[in-house]
């Protein structure tokens, strides 16, 4: 069980890395500048589950307050009808004595890291499938051995 | 190549296996970056600080919003890159030996053109649900922009690319996407003007009548929106120049 | 999370990318990409990351794969590897 | 409004790129106008900065007021602010020229191209000054994305340069962006200063999560920086790109690196973790010496003008890495006096072969036969340039291989040394082969040259005024920084004096 034990605490670093060299290895070895692009996607996605891996924490739930934290049940009836100044003052005093616990929640910060790493990529793909289009409309071929060819004969 | 791309390849993976002995067990909650102050202060002071139950959304657009507003630039560089990269128009085609002329789609079918009819409707009516609500669920601008630009790429898909520009006409669609990215810098220039740090939302209660932790709040609100604006508009064009090979005129 | 459900995801997540990339098929490999990407969705949210979840579902299963398969059917379907 | 300066650096040239986006499009006659009033409140505000820095010591700036490490700030220090500096220059000196480049390559895209000019610039810029780890990355990738599509929206073989400058600028972002994850496993912090504090404090100098993400980060810069082994992405992207690129992303993005490199180094991992806990000096700056060797070497092989200047940035990123790890404050010193005068003098360079390109039309060493008599100007400054990559005084190039060969001696690194030595050397050969040809022709003993000269060069006269005042100024400030260096290296040592590099290697 102790060695079970030990695979479980890491087999998600594990499984990243290997993910992540299949990704590499197609973005080096690949000659289809799709499957390159395909690769590129993988190991960026390889790299997001890390930093996920990294924010889990045990018994703990997404990082959404939850509804009666925000609205307690006391005053939840009259909430509607409060105007906006009182409503923030309502917010202010009742934040004082609000108790979050910070083990209830998972650590937001890899999420919004990540993000941003998704827009990141998807971008990149965008470009990337754009300048294959491009390549394709000027040498007729996405296969990179082929267009270094057609490059070298027209010497 | 391919030998050598494996042995770079192998070595690398060697190097960060070499390293995940190293780190804290998975989930384990004292692990430093649970355990660090600046996740505790995410997660205990986000709602006082700000008002906003969903944290990755306060941090998002808030504490870390100096990085949002980039990663909108992200998404409009890609959209220019790919304009000015792609974008030709239709004459010069005629050089390319006549090839793959294709004609403009037949009316499309009858059950695809009903499904998509009710559908879209619904998924531009989610899309404005997930960035209002950004706040309170998982969810925000960027997120309902993608889906409110889908909606557009679904008509494109069904009817043709004429027909979705009936919404989203080509010379739009930068306004659209500047106007989103200013809308995020207008705020952060806002706060400059009223003499605070660029992004500081909460100086806006000035000209807001709100109280500082609501200007906090109502100002992600506003910035959300100039993301949404964006994301849709160039998720749109990046799809329609792809699609018709920069012409903007057939597509697949 | 179970652990089980986790290990699972991650097998077929390996699997997946393996598959997109040694299909000759381009677009068959454009699709299986999209496979792939919601099966990284469905594990971020159970590692309760659900903002990128919801990210992930739209932009990886959803834009990505569209725009893979755009570029796909523009220039040209079969891949030499 | 002072206190804002750091931030109006970076923002000015954001805001005026959206700005171009929309307006550009209909009247292409505004673009222009609008990106020269953007630089020119970078440099005006990096002025203001670099200024407000010499005076009062480094500033922060809190981003949306929250304090770090919470939010992000910019943290702008001695070296931050030249380096800015030295960027907004070069950016709005290259402005210049694009003038009439621009409209005459890419005669239906300029405000695409404009808009992505102005957002290279920010990315370039907000790397300079953030001080946030992955703050870092984005920009990192707002440059990077920028400069694949201002390289692809050149000739074909451009867009396949740009092609695998994407795949490998991904590797290289990817990779830094997993040595910031490392880090952050370690320390649960993001922030560049905080991030050190942590591994101080935790006792994490010998962890191997620390090395590991220590290699990665700079395997990552390496490949940005095109550092040899990792160069391959460079030479076409440079010489085939538009002229403007070259002279925008030669000059900038290569030392924008280095810079984050010595930043990597300095702040967030510490010289006695990077020099004398892991002790690679010796390997890295026997890479450096090769990287010189390999880059002078295969410029020599070059007839393509472009091609050559861009073998040449490989050699020179060689001498910034070795004398960054030599170890040595007087490396250090040089190396960072070197980020500097390099971006002029690649920038010179560039410009030069920009102009020769639009007015021959040729990229060929050939095509320069007998430019002395017809653009006289354009061959004074090119001669500045030349003569400041060779290191000839008072030329900046001169002053900072004097301190980079001092940092070499003082640590004990003799083969940096005869390796900077000699690719001056090879640098002298190269331009005094230039000069031989522009100003007797290709075949000087052939006793008719002037015969020869006057039908291959025919019809090119001296460069427009646009082109010609960005050549000139450039040549004016490296004769001005070379002259001024004291004062220069005053505001460097100043910032490299407060930190410690130990025991120098015997």
């Amino acid at each position: 069980m102790e060695v079970f034990d030990a695979i479980s605490a890491k087999f998600n670093y594990w499984i990243y890395i290997i993910i992540m060299m299949i990704g590499l290895y197609a973005m080096m070895s690949k000659n289809n500048l799709v499957k390159k692009l395909i690769g590129m996607s993988i190991f960026q996605t390889a790299i997001i589950l890390f930093y996920v891996s990294i924010g889990v924490k045990e018994g703990a739930t997404i990082p959404i307050l939850y509804h009666e934290q925000v609205h307690p049940a006391h005053d939840s009836g009259h909430h509607g009808s409060d105007t906006e100044h009182a409503a923030d003052e309502h917010v202010t005093a009742h934040a004082t004595d609000l108790h979050i616990e910070p083990d209830q929640f998972t650590n937001p910060l890899p999420h919004v890291l990540m993000l941003t790493a998704i827009v990141v990529g998807v971008a990149t793909l965008g470009l990337g499938l754009a300048l294959t289009q491009k390549l394709y409309r000027e040498f007729g071929s996405i296969e990179e051995s082929e267009i270094l060819e057609s490059i070298k004969s027209a010497k | 190549m391919k030998t050598l791309s494996l042995i770079a390849v192998v070595i690398t993976g060697l190097l960060l296996l070499s390293a995940v002995h190293d780190f804290p067990d998975w989930a384990d909650p004292e692990s430093p970056a649970s355990d660090y102050r600046l996740s505790q202060h995410y997660i205990t002071q986000t709602f006082p600080e700000t008002g906003v139950p969903n944290m990755v959304t306060a941090v998002l657009a808030d504490y870390r919003g100096y990085d949002t507003m980039f990663e909108t630039v992200v998404v409009f560089t890609a959209g220019i890159a790919i304009i000015g990269l792609l974008r030709r128009s239709p004459s010069s085609r005629n050089k390319d030996k006549g090839k793959a002329t294709r004609t403009y789609k037949k009316k499309p079918d009858l059950i695809v053109d009903t499904t998509c009819r009710l559908l879209i409707p619904i998924i531009q009516i989610f899309a404005l649900y997930v960035i209002a609500h950004g706040h309170h669920s998982p969810g925000g601008g960027f997120q309902g922009g993608v889906i409110f630009g889908a909606s557009f790429i679904l008509i494109t898909l069904t009817r043709d690319l004429q027909a979705a520009q009936k919404w989203v006409p080509e010379k739009r669609i930068l306004n659209l996407a500047g106007i989103g990215v200013l809308l995020y810098a207008g705020f952060g220039f806002a706060c400059m003007l009223l003499g605070d740090n660029f992004l500081d939302y909460a100086i806006l209660h000035k000209i807001m009548p709100a109280t500082p932790t609501e200007a906090r709040y109502h100002s992600m609100l506003g910035v959300e929106i100039g993301v949404a604006f964006t994301v849709t508009a160039i998720m749109f064009s990046i799809y329609s120049n792809l699609a018709s090979n920069g012409e903007m005129k057939e597509t697949l | 999370m179970i652990w089980i459900f986790d290990l699972i995801t991650l097998i077929f997540l390996v699997i997946t990318a393996l598959i997109s990339l040694q299909v000759k098929d381009l677009l068959s490999a454009a699709m299986v990409f999209g496979v792939y990407s919601f099966l990284m969705c469905l594990l971020w949210a159970g590692m309760e990351a659900v903002d990128v979840a919801f990210t992930e579902a739209a932009v990886g299963a959803g834009v990505s794969a569209v725009f893979l398969i755009a570029t796909v059917l523009r220039t040209n379907r079969r891949s030499s590897d | 409004m002072i206190e804002q300066s750091p931030a109006i650096i970076v923002l000015a040239p954001f805001l005026f790129s959206i700005i171009v986006a929309i307006v550009g499009v209909k009247r292409e006659g505004i673009c222009f106008p609008l990106v020269l009033l953007s630089l020119a409140i970078t440099v005006a505000a990096s002025v203001a900065t670099l200024i407000q820095v010499v005076d009062t010591g480094p500033i922060r700036y809190w981003f949306g007021g929250w304090e770090p490490p919470m939010g992000i700030e910019l943290r702008v220090d001695g070296l931050n602010a030249l380096v800015a500096l030295a960027v907004s220059i070069v950016s709005l000196l290259t402005a210049f020229y694009s003038k009439r480049a621009v409209p005459a390559e890419l005669p239906d895209k300029v405000s695409q191209y404009y808009t992505l000019y102005l957002l290279l610039v920010t990315g370039l810029l907000g790397m300079v000054l953030t001080g946030d780890a992955f703050n870092l990355y984005v920009l990192i990738e707002i440059s990077a994305l920028t400069s694949y599509a201002l390289i692809g929206m050149g000739s074909k073989r451009a867009t396949l340069a740009a092609y695998k400058y994407l795949i490998m600028g991904t590797i290289g972002a990817s990779f830094y962006l997993l040595g910031v994850g490392y880090l952050y496993i370690k320390t649960g912090s993001l922030n560049m200063v905080d991030i050190q504090g942590q591994i101080v404090a935790n006792g994490l100098l010998g962890s191997p999560a620390i090395i590991v993400s220590f290699i990665l980060i700079m395997v990552g810069v390496w490949i940005k920086m095109a550092f040899f082994p990792l160069h391959a992405w460079l030479p076409n992207s440079y010489a085939y790109g538009p002229t403007t690129t070259s002279a925008l992303l030669g000059p900038l993005v290569t030392k924008v690196m280095i810079y984050v490199m010595i930043r990597m180094i300095l702040t967030v991992f510490s010289p006695e973790f990077a020099f004398i806990e892991l002790d690679w000096n010796n390997i890295v700056v026997w890479m450096s010496v090769v990287a010189i060797l390999a880059g002078s070497i295969s410029a020599l092989a070059q007839t393509n003008l472009q091609k050559m200047l861009a073998f040449l940035i490989i050699a020179e990123v060689g001498y910034m890495v070795g004398g960054v790890w030599l170890a040595d404050d007087m490396g250090m010193v040089g190396a960072i006096y070197h980020i500097i005068a390099d971006a002029f003098m690649t920038l010179c360079v560039f410009l030069f072969a920009g102009i020769i390109l639009t007015k021959t039309g040729k990229r060929d060493l050939s095509a320069m036969e007998g430019l002395f008599k017809k653009m006289p100007l354009t061959m004074v400054g090119f001669l500045v340039g030349a003569f400041s990559l060779i290191g000839i005084p008072p030329t900046a190039g001169f002053f900072s291989k004097w301190y980079l060969i001092q940092g070499g001696i003082s640590s004990g690194q003799y083969e940096y040394v005869v390796a900077l030595l000699i690719s001056s050397l090879i640098n002298a050969v190269l331009f005094f082969r230039i000069i031989e040809i522009a100003y007797f022709g290709t075949k000087p003993a052939e006793g008719h040259g002037h015969h020869h000269e006057e039908e291959s060069a025919e019809g090119v006269t001296e460069a427009p005024f646009s082109m010609l005042f960005p050549l000139l100024a450039t040549a004016a400030l490296l004769l001005g920084i070379g002259l001024y260096n004291k004062e220069v290296v005053a505001i460097i040592t100043d910032f490299v004096s407060q930190f410690n590099f130990g025991v120098i290697i015997p």
